[in-house]
């Protein structure tokens, strides 16, 4: 009895050792969110007010409306080592600018298409609709995502910029 | 870029930046990025003294890009903004980077990597700060006129309502006289006063305006130009006329639908429209004993899905005039919802209960049949919610119907470049909270041409339009959006794709040199930025979110 | 303070009239009476026919009303007096103790962090709790908590002191007193809105009896992501997630032992609460008993088909006569007669939403006298002659937009508060 | 009176047409052939024909459910009282129960020859006066103790331990030997003609008697008294309930209880509850005897449910469900007696317990008593005897 309770300390502590050698190198994606100024950005605001936590693994950059942001932004990222990219605006119908938020999801779509050719994962690319008082959204968004990503493993791009 | 040397304050707003992040290790950090000159954090650089260091700052290291690092641009930029620009910094030359909000509220539980966020923004922050040009607030004269297409009650209280705050008003009206359509009305809801007591009145006073130049039998043929500056050409029966404005309201109402072909309406003699019983009221009516009437003749039904509002009103307030005339005429009304909305309307419906008029719901699937050859001697109808049908003597069927848009709508919104409604009534920039006005700006609508409304409703309509005329006209400029798109002309394919996305009609092609090239009129543009990500050409950017400025902030994501 | 406009209530028309008369360039003096502006409608989930969230749209005019240079924002404040005539009115204004120095306060939120007391929130209508120092919501203008005195332990029992330890700029103050404030206007714009019908009176529906029964604004806030259950529709007695409801209309409107008239848009939002259920959980069955359904505006119509066609919802003709209680699951049965058939049935539902009537502000009469205004018979501020002059009052000078003249949606609101500030201008340039 | 005539005086043209009448009304949900809301209607588009001939007319149950939460204050008891007057004009009176003969009774009672012998249960037990202020109404008991021997009603019970109580009181009211029924069933059928005789004959001999104040056991007495007779006869006399007397004057110290250790439910009868709007009173007073435990039913004071008939007419299926699930809702609160205070109650609730010949239904077997009879019950005996 006593041989097995040593045997099993001695698993538990190597257990141990590998977590933390692993959490030393675990691996922590870097999302980049492109908010529009009039909702998403602001729920993000809201998730703070709220101190909603979540992983933090993103960096948002703020724009005027998701109808601004050029699909060029976005392969930038992702060629700069960005694991994931969000883009989060107003729900449909609620564009501060009419309509911007619709050609942001075209042009998301369109791109979405190209990078699975590509042979990018699909979560990697997010579209999410985030009312501006929905701080709780922007969070689970954020950690869903990160999540999602920790499992996919670094982006397939990454290599190429570090060589 | 040399020359750029940028001043960084971060605050530790207390403990909710300060016992999470590592203020003093981020404010070090920042001094090893390039161009950055000077760091300091401070306890709540919204404070006082935190304004006053800034400011302060900015002369003792002639600081030419200022970023501060702490809660939300939401509360704070214009705060910080003001502190630049009272140092002499031009205000778009700031920067402010979320670090309490976005990253030591969210990360508490994690300190160590709430402090690498924090740098990493602040990272991609000075990058961005690095390319930030001054930007100029334009400012564009307004012409301290208006013009009110249509005189009905709408257009003539926009008009009395600016004419009255001293503003000259140019009101054009289609027809010979004004009035609109309560000239054609009897008495009107829910005073029950004569529609001639209210409308006279108003045109007296409009006509006796110093500041209203009233053009009847006139039209508006063309408008160009933007908020402050609008050329229109008027053209009373063929002789045209310029005019500069620096505003425009649309008031051209709509008209009430005539029901040619339903129920038998224009065949047999003793059909009418509320509209037309409007008329025998005024004059008098016969010995009709059983009156009928079918409300929503025309009104939600597939072809035309909308409720007419204020139809059921007409119809209620009819019934009781034909009651009081004579108490022992019979008056039916058959309605599918009886829209009574409110106090007043609904204090009106019992009204007309207490009198004795009858009211009884049809459904869309069994609408009323009218029974007799010439004239309608009976009408047929399901009685809904008894289950049962019913056969009403009847001498006169009223026919209630709704307010329809112009037909010539069409031209007016392809001429002020403004949109309809799947109604063919004009489209506002927002539903809800700017109900009368139009995405483009300087131009306002009110009144039936927007919607159906009651009196009441379409006075509110107009001098809330004419609030916002007179918001740029008094203050004699308007200052557009500074964040907005340009285009580089050397660039610029002329390739059009920007014009047809621009939700603001901001963007035309002209020609210069030879070439179509796009342009961008200022005053218009909103800065939603959707023409600069479509172009093909990398020809348009938008100001203070240039793709170098964004790019940077992404290239700052990896160091 | 000398201003030219002052305008009484904060809400949306409040707040839409203030901005405008700014933009005009007048000085504006904005009184709110609870700590933030934002009115009934920051309360809100969504809006109809557009289904926008009603924050995201009000919070940019909230900020630009708290910012503007034009405007002075007196929250938390009551106007006490009001002396003179139109182009000279005066005015004195009750600034109720913060117990936080508005000055030194920088927002950050520490203080309601650290409190240990909690009431109910009035912002989540009773259905949440709030600190006793607290913001009513986190978007709230200003971004300054205030201390309700009623729940706070050191004002109760003098001792605590945790937001004052906590707070490092050193806002917190416990000595302030209510101040007295006079401010001269030309005009006055009354834009106090409404409150909503308690349908506790009305026994038959069980409301404050049966768990499961609840009203309109409290639905609201079980719906709204920034709510008490953070948008997941659990319901009172158990927090199970509800996937079968029905709402009530005319619940104190249209009915002599409450009110007669008709509240305008309970057929809406009871439409546009339906349709949120659906996409909080697809599928979800929704039921609505209605009189008249009273689809007027821009869209409605379209609202409605959709929510027929799209959103699992049932429209059922008929004013149900009760609501009684499954004791075994805590269910909601309710009796109705479908008018269209002529058959008394019952419906059994999850949860019963009762929508509630607008009713004038319950401190209307003391508005009222304090402007010498006159109010209609159920106690709306009337206008002069009940056609030509919509935004009007019975006194010269003052005006008055929004629900406080009857009830009405947003954008009659919005119009109603542009067309308010457009008479006062006109009154102010000496028209009439 | 015309159709219009009614439609006005019951305010019938309010009418929203919404159903809440109907969906509260306990006939409703179990005759889908029965609508007030669908009564009204035909009213209101004048099939006058339809609505006296209609077979439901007599179907309600007048027990103010549906107008007490009317959102358009429709008066649809007195609107059904109306029209089966003009229905009775034209010889219909629905389906009168045990063949009309309390209705016949009635009729029977006007003729000015009759000499009735009502008082013969009167014994020397009971002091009553020849002249004073205070009268009692017996009312229709005499007839109900024989009428509906067989379920032991013991309506006479009731006259004997209301004289009981107002003894020990002190109060020796005056008892009128030709006083005739109050007219309450034919005025509610329709019978104006009828009813307005023995209105003017009971008004004569009050009058004549001198008395200032009448005292009722039956609820539907106090309600024709307050409500009906002022539209037919002049009569100025205080009139009240026996439990709103008894409650005034219960603190009085001249009611002495013993202990009656009962858990007991009470049942507003509709005219008592919703008609003359008394709740408290009744409470009061079982509340006052020691030991007693009042257990409410889930539906109660204005939202109780009617016995489930009225006026002795169309006492039907749905009658005997309506009561037979107020029974078992009675049963429910685990009470061992359902009080009363309106004799008729009392006689359907029995009724509802016999079943004739039927299969056997739930139990709802359960003692039923008048309040009269429990107070009664409850007084020391004070050693007058």
């Amino acid at each position: 009895m006593n041989g097995f309770n040593l045997s099993r300390s001695i698993r538990t502590r190597q257990l141990l050792q590998v977590r933390r050698m692993r959490k030393i190198t675990e691996f922590e994606p870097r999302i980049i969110a492109f908010t529009c100024n009039w909702c998403a950005y602001s729920a993000a605001d809201i998730a703070g007010i709220s101190r909603f936590h979540y992983p933090a693994n993103v960096r948002n950059i703020k724009v005027m409306c998701t109808g601004m942001i050029d699909p060029g932004y976005i392969l930038r990222a992702f060629e700069r080592g960005a694991d994931g990219v969000l883009v989060a605006g107003c729900e449909i119908g609620d564009c501060h600018y009419i309509s911007g938020n619709i050609k942001a999801k075209e042009r998301v779509e369109r791109l979405k298409k190209l990078l699975h050719i590509l042979g990018l994962e699909d979560e990697r690319l997010r579209l999410e609709w985030i009312d501006a008082g929905d701080g709780r959204k922007f969070a689970d968004t954020i950690e869903n995502m990160a999540g999602k990503l920790k499992k996919l493993g670094p982006s397939p791009f990454k290599k190429e910029v570090k060589s | 870029m040399s020359d750029v040397r940028i001043g960084i304050f971060v605050c530790h707003c207390g403990k909710n930046i300060g016992g999470v992040i590592n203020v003093p290790e981020v404010t070090e950090y920042a001094k090893t990025l390039p161009d950055v000159v000077y760091a300091e954090h401070n306890l709540y650089t919204c404070s006082a003294e935190g304004i006053s260091s800034i400011r302060q700052k900015i002369s003792e290291h002639k600081l030419n890009r200022v970023v501060v690092a702490s809660c939300t641009p939401r509360t704070h930029e214009t705060l910080f903004r003001n502190a630049c620009e009272a140092a002499g910094l031009n205000k778009y030359l700031f920067e402010f980077v979320n670090i309490r909000d976005q990253c030591s509220w969210v990360h508490m539980q994690e300190p160590e990597k709430a402090t690498e966020k924090a740098r990493d923004l602040i990272r991609m922050g000075v990058a961005k700060a690095r390319l930030l040009e001054p930007l100029e607030e334009v400012e564009i004269r307004v012409t301290p006129s208006c013009l009110v297409i249509g005189g009905g009650v709408a257009g003539m209280s926009a008009a009395l309502n600016l004419a009255n705050q001293g503003f000259e008003v140019y009101l054009v009206e289609r027809d010979k006289e004004l009035g609109g359509l309560l000239l054609n009305l009897n008495r009107l809801f829910t005073i029950n006063g004569k529609a001639e007591e209210v409308i006279i009145p108003l045109i007296e006073r409009v006509k006796n305006h110093q500041k209203i130049k009233v053009h009847t039998s006139t039209e508006v043929k063309g408008v160009a130009g933007f908020i402050g500056n609008f050329d229109v050409t008027l053209d009373q029966k063929g002789e045209e006329r310029k005019i500069k404005v620096g505003t425009i309201i649309v008031a051209t109402g709509a008209e009430v639908l005539k029901p040619v072909g339903q129920y038998g309406y224009g065949d047999k003699s003793n059909i009418l429209t509320q509209l037309e019983l409007e008329e025998r009221l005024n004059k008098g009516m016969g010995d009709e004993q059983n009156i009928v009437m079918i409300n929503c003749v025309g009104a939600r039904i597939p072809e035309r899905p909308y409720c007419g509002r204020i139809c059921c009103m007409v119809a209620i307030k009819n019934a009781v005039l034909i009651k009081e005339n004579d108490p022992r005429a019979k008056v039916w009304v058959l309605h599918r919802d009886l829209m009574t909305y409110g106090t007043e309307f609904e204090k009106y419906y019992q009204k007309a209960m207490e009198k004795g008029i009858r009211f009884i719901r049809y459904s869309l699937d069994k609408p009323p049949e009218i029974v007799g050859n010439n004239k309608v001697k009976a009408v047929k109808v399901y009685h809904q919610l008894m289950g049962k049908e019913m056969v009403l003597p009847c001498d006169m069927l009223v026919l209630t119907t709704p307010l329809i848009p112009h037909e010539d709508n069409q031209d007016i919104s392809r001429m002020l470049r403004v949109s309809l409604s799947e109604h063919g009534f004009f489209l506002e920039a927002h539903l809800k909270l700017q109900p009368v006005e139009f995405a483009t700006d300087g131009i306002y609508i009110c009144g039936c041409a927007r919607w159906p409304t009651d009196v009441p409703e379409a006075i509110s309509q107009a001098c809330a339009a004419s609030a916002k005329a007179v918001i740029p006209m008094r203050r004699g400029y308007v200052r557009p959006e500074a964040i907005t798109a340009s285009v580089n002309e050397d660039k610029c394919s002329g390739c059009g794709t920007c014009v047809l996305l621009c939700p603001y009609n901001a963007i035309e092609l002209q020609s210069k040199d030879g070439k179509k090239l796009a342009h961008i009129t200022t005053a218009q543009c909103k800065g939603c930025g959707t023409c600069g990500a479509a172009c093909p050409s990398g020809a348009i950017s938008m100001n203070h979110f240039r793709d170098e400025e964004i790019l940077a902030q992404v290239e700052a994501l990896v160091i | 303070m000398n201003n030219s406009v002052l305008i009484i209530g904060g809400g949306i028309a409040g707040i839409q009239a203030a901005i405008d008369s700014a933009n005009m360039g007048f000085q504006v003096c904005l009184v709110e009476k609870s700590p933030s502006i934002g009115g009934r409608m920051a309360q809100l989930d969504k809006t109809f026919p557009t289904n926008d969230c009603a924050m995201c749209i009000l919070a940019p005019k909230m900020i630009e009303a708290g910012q503007h240079a034009n405007i002075k924002l007196l929250t938390y404040s009551e106007v006490l007096s009001v002396e003179g005539e139109v182009g000279k009115f005066k005015a004195k204004i009750k600034k109720k103790a913060r117990s936080v120095d508005e000055e030194k306060c920088t927002g950050c939120g520490i203080c309601i962090e650290k409190c240990p007391w909690k009431a109910d929130s009035e912002f989540d209508a009773g259905m949440g709790k709030r600190k006793a120092i607290y913001v009513p919501f986190p978007q709230a203008i200003p971004n300054v908590p205030v201390i309700d005195r009623e729940h706070c332990a050191y004002f109760l029992k003098g001792k605590c002191r945790a937001c004052e330890r906590f707070c490092e700029a050193g806002a917190i103050n416990y000595d302030q007193e209510d101040e007295i404030i006079e401010v001269e206007a030309k005009a006055i714009i009354l834009a106090t809105g409404f409150d909503l019908y308690d349908p506790t009176p009305l026994r038959e529906y069980g409301y404050g009896r049966i768990q499961n029964v609840i009203t309109a604004m409290e639905y609201e806030r079980l719906s709204s992501a920034s709510g008490p259950t953070a948008g997941e529709l659990k319901r009172p007695s158990d927090g199970k997630i509800v996937s079968d409801i029905a709402f009530i209309q005319c619940v104190g409107s249209r009915d002599v032992r409450s009110n007669r008239y008709c509240s305008s848009v309970c057929c809406m939002y009871g439409t546009k609460e339906a349709i949120l259920a659906y996409e909080h959980r697809p599928g979800t069955k929704s039921t609505i008993f209605y009189i008249d359904l009273r689809a007027v505006g821009k869209r409605f119509q379209e609202y409605i088909q959709r929510a027929e066609d799209e959103y699992n919802i049932t429209y059922i003709r008929g004013r149900p006569g009760n609501i009684e209680l499954n004791r075994r699951n805590q269910n909601p049965t309710i009796w109705y007669e479908d008018t269209t058939t002529g058959e008394t049935k019952s419906l059994e539902v999850e949860l019963a939403i009762l929508c509630q009537a607008l009713i004038p502000p319950r401190d209307i009469q003391k508005t009222a006298s304090i402007l010498s205004i006159e109010l209609d018979e159920y106690g709306f501020v009337k206008t002069p002659d009940g056609l030509s002059h919509p935004v009007d009052t019975t006194r010269a000078g003052i005006l008055a937009c929004g629900c406080v003249h009857s009830p009405k949606d947003i954008p009659d609101s919005v119009v109603q508060a542009s067309a308010a500030a457009a008479r006062a201008a006109e009154i102010l340039s000496g028209g009439t | 009176m015309t159709l219009e005539d009614i439609i006005k005086e019951t305010k019938t043209y309010y009418c929203l047409e919404c159903g809440k009448c109907s969906s509260l009304c306990p006939i409703s949900r179990h005759n889908p052939s029965y609508s007030p809301r669908l009564m009204l209607e035909k009213a209101l588009t004048g099939f006058e024909g339809d609505l006296i001939n209609d077979q439901e007319l007599f179907s309600c149950l007048t027990c103010y459910n549906c107008s007490l939460k009317c959102p358009a204050d429709v008066d649809y008891p007195l609107f059904m009282q109306k029209v089966r007057t003009l229905a009775f004009a034209q010889g219909r009176y629905g389906v009168p129960a045990d063949s009309g003969i309390l209705q016949s009774f009635m009729r029977l009672m006007l003729n000015p020859a009759i000499e009735q012998r009502r008082l013969e249960w009167l014994s020397d037990e009971y002091r009553i006066s020849e002249k004073g202020n205070i009268l009692f109404f017996v009312g229709c008991a005499p007839y109900f103790e024989f009428a509906f021997e067989d379920f032991e009603a013991g309506a006479l019970n009731i006259a004997k331990d209301s004289l009981k109580i107002l003894n020990t009181l002190g109060i020796e009211p005056m008892v009128l030997a030709d006083e005739k029924c109050c007219g309450h069933d034919l005025l509610w059928t329709g019978d104006v003609e009828s009813f307005r005789k023995l209105a003017e004959h009971n008004a004569r001999i009050i009058k004549e008697s001198g008395a200032k104040k009448i005292i009722f056991s039956c609820p539907e007495g106090y309600r024709t008294f307050k409500f009906d007779y002022p539209h037919y006869v002049d009569l100025d006399c205080e009139l009240q309930h026996i439990t709103e007397f008894l409650a005034e004057n219960m603190g009085k110290g001249m009611l002495d209880f013993k202990e009656v250790k009962k858990k007991v439910t009470y049942q507003d009868p509709c005219r008592l509850g919703r008609h003359l709007g008394v709740y408290e009173q009744p409470r009061k007073l079982i509340e006052a005897i020691p030991g007693i435990e009042l257990i409410e039913m889930e539906h109660t004071r204005d939202e109780s449910i009617c016995c489930g008939t009225s006026a002795w007419t169309n006492c039907d299926a749905y009658s005997k469900q309506i009561r037979t699930e107020r029974l078992l809702e009675a049963k429910a609160t685990g009470a061992e007696m359902l009080i009363t205070a309106c004799p008729k109650c009392q006689i359907h609730f029995r009724c509802a317990m016999v079943s004739k010949g039927e299969e056997k239904g739930p139990d709802v077997e359960m003692d039923v008593m008048d309040i009269v009879n429990l107070v009664a019950s409850a007084l020391e005996d004070n050693g007058s005897e």
